[in-house]
């Protein structure tokens, strides 16, 4: 019998899935637990206490310490799940990422209601960005005079594509309001805050195309903002950037 | 006086104070029993009416994009295009999830579990004539009603109500549009002064008013509970006012206190000066939010604890263990809040505080819960309609309770947060847990209020078929928001759907499309089963069985120790505390319960 | 609490016990100390203290001791009962708990986002 | 039965309900004016290094309504020690005082919004140069505006041209309210609407620290206002009290008299943190 299957937890797909989905059932046994024994306790109790069975009740009542270890048996799990899993991985997503060029980078501009995704390009710099630039031909600000920014690639709206093997660093912001930018097989949510550049790392586990959604209200197309997240293999992203990138000068878009 | 009054006493005793004219006894009055009357039909309205956005809501989820039979005409007709050809539009969508959620939470259940009941019992529980401040206590009231009537008007503004969600996150929120947004917030603001007029009267009240004898220690657990959801109140309330006020800047004036430099809306910068910060907003909402939690939660358990040991004939086991545990969470509440916030870029240290302080905020919950059961050992219970409800609180509120553990770990939020596994965890607590405690505080109190029974037995078939239906409703959630499901979805999920989505890896599964219909029929017929407590409710009141005696449940605190409906003034003399809160089959004494103001325990607690 | 025994003078207000005359020549040099304070902190802010920090830190010092005599001595607050002081501790500590942790929370170290803005 | 210590203190506690009830109310309003306060700073600590505005207001002003602030407070206790000492008479005067210093700070608040209302910043493009005029405007017709400058910046592109952005290179000084820098310029300038880009005064919108000075300030007036009408009560229709029940008539004015030191202490804080911080 498979001890983790019990919950029908979506299938993780990415390096740090396995670990979330197993603080997920180490909470679930301890509820489960508390719970099955509690409630045995209880429908026990409702019962052999019922009025016709006790007419008369007693003042003083239960007499054993027994709850004070329960209390104490709850207050040291939790502790346990914290120390021992919770905060250390949580530190290894936000606090130890991996070096940028042993990774995919993207930056991930959300807006009402589509992903905007661009890419370093060959020198792996992106071309600076500033409020300074924002107009309405130029929505993500973008210094068009800064060399880095030449070989930058714009990924067509709702779509990003990153070769497996490698993990992935995102920087997370928005143009409007806050979106949230969440994958399940990548066991990932991360708000997409206006005015706030958010990096988080994760590291995909098999090829595929993986749905996007918008998990934090954001207007009446919320539910219909969704993009496409491509894991494919080293080779073909190879294929795909080369080709993309060859039309070359200022920030190409390969739509 | 003591506690002996013939039933019929009350006719007379409502002469005793001068004639007072309609106007000034039943709508304009300053007896806090009327207020605490006028407070829970109120709430009790709009908690049905909230309930009934959420059951045309969950036609949309469950049938997508189609006519909503019956309703669907008439939408169109009050609201417009919102509801062209009886289909609900996104934009009405989610402002019916708005004030669902505003509605549920601050015109439904605080309104009735802290101020109605609170009104009601509290001065009478501690032996005290009325409220401190009678007058206050009307405003409260009235600001209330005004703020429900804002909060209803909106509906009916260009535009709509409220669309950013019962959180109204900027910048989304400062950007909708609709006048409604806008008059949410002064909705806000009213309903926060009346909470704040409301707090400040309970703990004076609690503080001053206290019969002789009437210490800390001899408290019913039900007047502690509403002390510390009013400080509650009291101190974080102001928070979200003054965040309210800004973002009510923001609306109107084009303030950016939560908008950052550079926004591009809709394509076009934004003609703002910038410089905010949407998270402070976020901080501020969560301040408030967070405590408020248990303020929807602690009057319940201060419910329950009441009809507990009432139905089951002894005493608390462990009175002051649960009362510093009610310390403990009102005290820690104020410092967890940002656990609704993981997914906004936390570093390891901070998330760590709030992981922390999350997990030892459920310690004192979990002791309160214990204490509970273990008083049911040695009982000799009794189950009527409140006594159903007060069990079913308890296993309720420990599985809403006990599925936000998992949410208190932000590596789990990572996968948990903002699904239907967030909306399932705090409907268990605060439907089948908070609206359960409040069906058995309706039930235990109504003798008093009217002098008449509420019928046991459709109560019983209200709480069975409620017990049923709440759990198809919400059980299936949990499902949902494991299978990755989004709130808030105007489609249920739909357009993220494996079927919307071929070949597509994380798209949702056709069951946790399919639990939508369940889970709608579940609400529908949720809702279908509440008419038998309505008609209970208002037939009572006229045709109800007659109660015997003053004292029908037999209970020992002093509500039960005036006449029925107690008089304007409640005590003629004020009652002298001779013992603890609940002494029910106290060794040696002459019946199974002993008053708190009998002074001789050998003596036979009069019946009426 | 409610075995506090702090001693009332029959029905007069927590007052009562003082002699209102000669607290009256007290407010009067309070009013000096505050007028006094009030320029000193004008004055203070054409001062510079090192950093900018400093200066605020000076300016809220002065506000401190000015708020601490009005609320000390004009509102009694310095022989108030204990019921008032515990709830205005439990206030203030709320009140740290809200100002320090959402500006702890806020400020870059405790984000992991690096740049202030980048769009 | 009637509601006990409404007058005389409880034993326990050693209050009378109307004072827990306004120490209750004050406290929910240090949590209300504290989070406009963390508002403040999160803003401050979180504007772009340089760009928070200094010198703004009318510090001599501030000055002057700070010390009326103070009489008032003087003004309230001394009210209340003369209904202690027995003198109504006496306590008439100094309601008075106290109410008259109320009117005496909400006028000199209200020039101060009102400079604040009718000053500009007037952004205009002439070829590809974009001028930021600042300053007060004397006129308006349906062509022309003419402002009474203070400074006047050159940008080359549009950049956020107005707002306190950071001071583009070889631009003129600062925006400075000081007289220092208005004296040496008494010339009206007259610019054409048709120029005109960008036009908005030193309103609430302009920037998140005028955000912040005109919510803090109007909240802390209208609680000044608050105050000013219940202690005109009091001093008016409410005084008939003192003939049936001087001592709860004393209480009360001790009530208003906490609510008002109160608002003066906001104001303690207020002045140092908008007006020279
Ligand atoms: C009354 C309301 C209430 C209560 C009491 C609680 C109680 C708790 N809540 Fe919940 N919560 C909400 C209402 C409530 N919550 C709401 C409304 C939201 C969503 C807001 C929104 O985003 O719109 C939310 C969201 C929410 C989140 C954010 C999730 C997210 O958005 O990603 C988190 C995260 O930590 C959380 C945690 C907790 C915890 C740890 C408790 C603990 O206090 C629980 C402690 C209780 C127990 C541990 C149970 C103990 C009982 C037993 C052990 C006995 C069991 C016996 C039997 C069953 C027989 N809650
Ligand atoms: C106290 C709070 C409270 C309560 C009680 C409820 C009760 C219910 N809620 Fe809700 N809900 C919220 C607070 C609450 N909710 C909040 C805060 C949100 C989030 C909003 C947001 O996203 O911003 C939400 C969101 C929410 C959603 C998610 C919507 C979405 O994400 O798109 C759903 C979906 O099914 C839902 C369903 C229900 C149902 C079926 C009930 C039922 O349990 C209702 C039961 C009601 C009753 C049983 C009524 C009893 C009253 C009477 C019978 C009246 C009698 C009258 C007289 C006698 C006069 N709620
Ligand atoms: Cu974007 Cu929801
Ligand atoms: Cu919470």
């Amino acid at each position: 019998m498979n001890l983790f299957g019990f919950l029908g937890l979506p299938v993780s797909m990415s390096v740090h899935g396995p670990q979330v989905d197993k603080l997920v059932y180490y909470v679930h046994y301890l509820m489960f637990a508390l719970f099955a024994g509690w409630l045995a306790y209880f429908l026990y109790t409702v019962f052999k206490f019922r009025k016709s069975a006790n007419p008369k009740a007693c003042y003083t009542g239960a007499k054993s310490h027994a709850s004070s270890y329960i209390e104490l048996a709850v207050a040291s799990i939790e502790i346990a799940l914290l120390v021992g899993f919770a905060v250390p991985l949580w530190g290894g997503l936000v606090d130890k990422f991996p070096a940028e060029k042993d990774a995919t980078v993207l930056r991930i501009t959300a807006e009402q209601f589509a992903w905007n995704t661009r890419y370093s390009g060959k020198d792996g710099i992106f071309g600076k960005q500033d409020v300074k630039f924002l107009s309405t031909s130029n929505p993500l600000g973008l210094d068009n005079s800064d060399p880095a920014g030449k070989d930058d690639i714009t990924a067509p709206l709702n779509e990003m594509i990153v070769p497996l093997g490698k993990p992935v660093i995102t920087y997370f912001t928005s143009k409007d309001v806050i979106h949230s930018f969440k994958v399940v097989p990548f066991r990932i949510t991360q708000d997409c805050i206006p005015g706030l550049s958010i990096p988080l790392w994760f590291e995909p586990t098999k090829v595929g195309d993986y749905l996007i959604n918008c998990a934090q209200l954001c207007g009446n197309s919320h539910y219909f903002m969704k993009g496409v997240f491509k894991v494919v293999t080293p080779e073909d992203y190879e294929k795909y950037m080369a080709e993309k990138s060859k039309s070359g000068g200022g920030a190409v878009s390969f739509e | 006086m003591q506690h002996s009054h013939d039933t019929h006493s009350h006719s007379h005793d409502a002469h005793h104070h001068e004639e007072m004219g309609f106007w000034s006894k039943y709508v304009f009055s300053t007896d806090h029993k009327v207020i605490g009357i006028q407070y829970g039909i109120t709430s009790l309205l709009f908690l049905l009416f909230g309930f009934g956005l959420m059951g045309l809501m969950r036609w949309q989820m469950a049938y997508p994009g189609t006519p909503i039979p019956v309703f669907g005409p008439i939408l169109e007709k009050l609201l417009g295009s919102a509801a062209a050809g009886g289909v609900m539009s996104a934009d009405l969508y989610n402002s019916f999830g708005a004030m669902h959620g505003t509605i549920m939470v601050f015109l439904g259940v605080v309104p009735l579990a802290f101020a109605a009941f609170g009104n009601y019992v509290v001065p009478l529980q501690i032996g005290a004539p009325d409220m401190t401040f009678p007058r206050l206590n009307m405003a409260s009231y009235w600001l209330y009603f005004l703020g429900g009537i804002v909060m209803l008007i909106s509906f009916f503004l260009p535009g709509g109500a409220a669309q950013g969600g019962w959180t109204s996150y900027s910048p989304l929120a400062t950007i909708i549009p609709t006048q409604g947004q806008t008059w949410w917030l002064v909705g806000m603001v009213l309903l926060i002064n009346s909470s704040l007029l409301g707090a400040v009267n309970f703990l004076a009240t609690i503080i001053q008013l206290r019969a002789p004898g009437m210490t800390w220690m001899r408290l019913p657990f039900f007047v502690w509970a509403q002390f510390v959801t009013a400080f509650l109140l009291l101190l974080a309330f102001p928070p979200l006012e003054a965040a309210g006020v800004m973002q009510l800047m923001d609306k109107v004036f084009g303030c950016s206190f939560f908008l950052p430099t550079g926004l591009m809306i809709s394509g076009k910068v934004a003609d703002v000066s910038g410089g905010g910060s949407p998270l402070l907003w976020q901080h501020l909402f969560w301040f408030l939010a967070h405590p408020e939690v248990y303020v929807l939660i602690l009057p319940g358990m201060g419910i329950v604890s009441e009809i507990l040991c009432n139905n089951i004939r002894k005493p608390i086991w462990g009175y002051k263990s649960l009362v510093y545990s009610l310390f403990a969470i009102g005290f820690l509440s104020f410092i967890v809040w940002a656990h609704h916030m993981y997914m906004t870029g936390m570093g390891t240290a901070i998330s760590t505080f709030f992981q922390t302080t999350t997990l030892i905020i459920s310690i004192p919950s979990v002791i309160i819960l214990t204490v509970f059961f273990i008083t049911l050992w040695g009982g000799s219970i009794r189950f009527n309609t409140q006594m159903l409800f007060t069990l079913a609180f308890l296993v309720m509120f420990g599985i809403g309770g006990l599925t936000g553990l998992p949410l208190g770990f932000n590596f789990v939020d990572l996968f948990l947060h903002d699904s239907y596994y967030v909306i399932a965890h705090f409907h268990y607590v605060v439907a089948p847990g908070t609206i359960f405690a409040l069906f058995a505080g309706v039930h235990y109190w109504y003798p008093k209020a009217t002098g008449r029974y509420m019928c046991d037995f459709w109560g019983r078939v209200h709480f069975w078929c409620s017990l049923v239906f709440m759990n198809i409703v919400f059980f299936p959630m949990f499902t949902q928001g494991i299978a990755g499901m989004s709130r808030r979805m105007y489609d249920g999920g739909a357009n993220y759907s494996a079927a919307a989505n071929k070949g597509l890896l994380g798209a949702l599964p056709d069951s946790a499309i399919y639990s939508n219909v369940i889970i709608s029929i579940g609400a529908w017929m949720l809702m279908l089963v509440q008419i038998p407590f309505i008609i209970n409710f208002v037939w009572s009141i006229w045709k109800g069985r007659k109660v015997e005696s003053d004292n029908p449940w037999e209970a020992t605190t002093l509500e039960w120790q005036t006449p029925t409906p107690p008089p304007h003034g409640n005590f003629a003399v004020a009652p002298t505390v001779h013992r603890g809160p609940y002494e029910y089959s106290v060794p040696g004494a002459a019946s199974d319960f002993i008053p708190q103001n009998q002074a001789d325990t050998k003596a036979k607690a009069s019946k009426s | 609490m409610s075995h506090s025994s702090t001693p009332t003078t029959g029905h007069s207000t927590s007052d009562g016990h003082h002699d209102v005359a000669s607290e009256v020549r007290r407010y009067l040099i309070i009013f000096g100390a505050l007028t006094v304070g009030t320029i000193v902190t004008v004055l203070a802010s054409y001062v510079n203290f090192g950093s900018s920090t400093m200066n605020i830190v000076v300016a809220l010092i002065i506000a401190s001791i000015k708020a601490f005599l009005v609320a000390g001595y004009f509102m009694h607050l310095i022989s108030e009962k204990k019921m008032i002081y515990a709830i205005l501790v439990a206030t203030a500590f709320f009140f740290a708990g809200l100002m320090y942790l959402t500006l702890w929370s806020s400020e870059p170290a405790s984000l992991i986002h690096h740049q202030s803005y980048v769009p | 039965m009637e509601i006990p210590y409404t007058v005389n203190a409880r034993k326990d506690t050693g209050l009378y309900n109307a004072k827990l009830g306004i120490w209750l109310f004050l406290a929910s309003e240090v949590m209300l004016f504290g989070a406009l306060f963390s508002a403040y700073i999160l803003l401050r600590v979180g504007a772009t290094p340089g760009t928070w505005p200094h010198g703004l207001l009318n510090v001599p002003l501030g000055t002057l309504n700070t010390i009326v602030l103070i009489v008032s407070s003087v003004t309230v206790v001394m009210a209340w020690a003369s209904l202690k000492m027995k003198q109504f008479g006496k306590w008439r005067m100094y309601q008075g005082a106290t109410l008259v210093c109320a009117l005496i700070f909400l006028v000199i608040k209200s020039f101060e919004y009102n400079d604040k209302l009718t000053h500009y910043e007037v952004v205009t493009k002439e070829g590809d140069k974009f001028h930021v005029y600042d300053g007060h405007l004397v006129q308006e017709d349906k062509d022309k505006i003419v402002l009474h400058p203070s400074a006047h910046r050159l940008y080359t592109a549009r950049a956020i041209a107005y707002g306190f952005g950071p001071e583009p290179a070889g631009a003129h000084a600062a925006a400075d309210h000081g007289a220092k820098e208005h004296s040496d310029k008494h010339e009206l300038i007259t610019i054409q609407r048709s120029t005109i880009e960008h036009m908005e005064n030193y309103g609430p919108k302009h920037h998140a620290y005028l955000a912040i000075y005109f919510t803090l300030t109007g909240l802390h007036a209208l609680h000044v206002i608050g105050g000013a009408i219940v202690m005109a009560f009091f001093f008016g229709p409410g005084a008939k009290m003192w003939k049936t029940n001087p001592e709860q008539f004393t209480n009360r004015i001790e009530i208003s008299g906490l609510f008002w030191h109160f608002v003066d202490l906001v104001w303690i804080f207020l002045f140092p943190v908008l007006y020279l911080l």
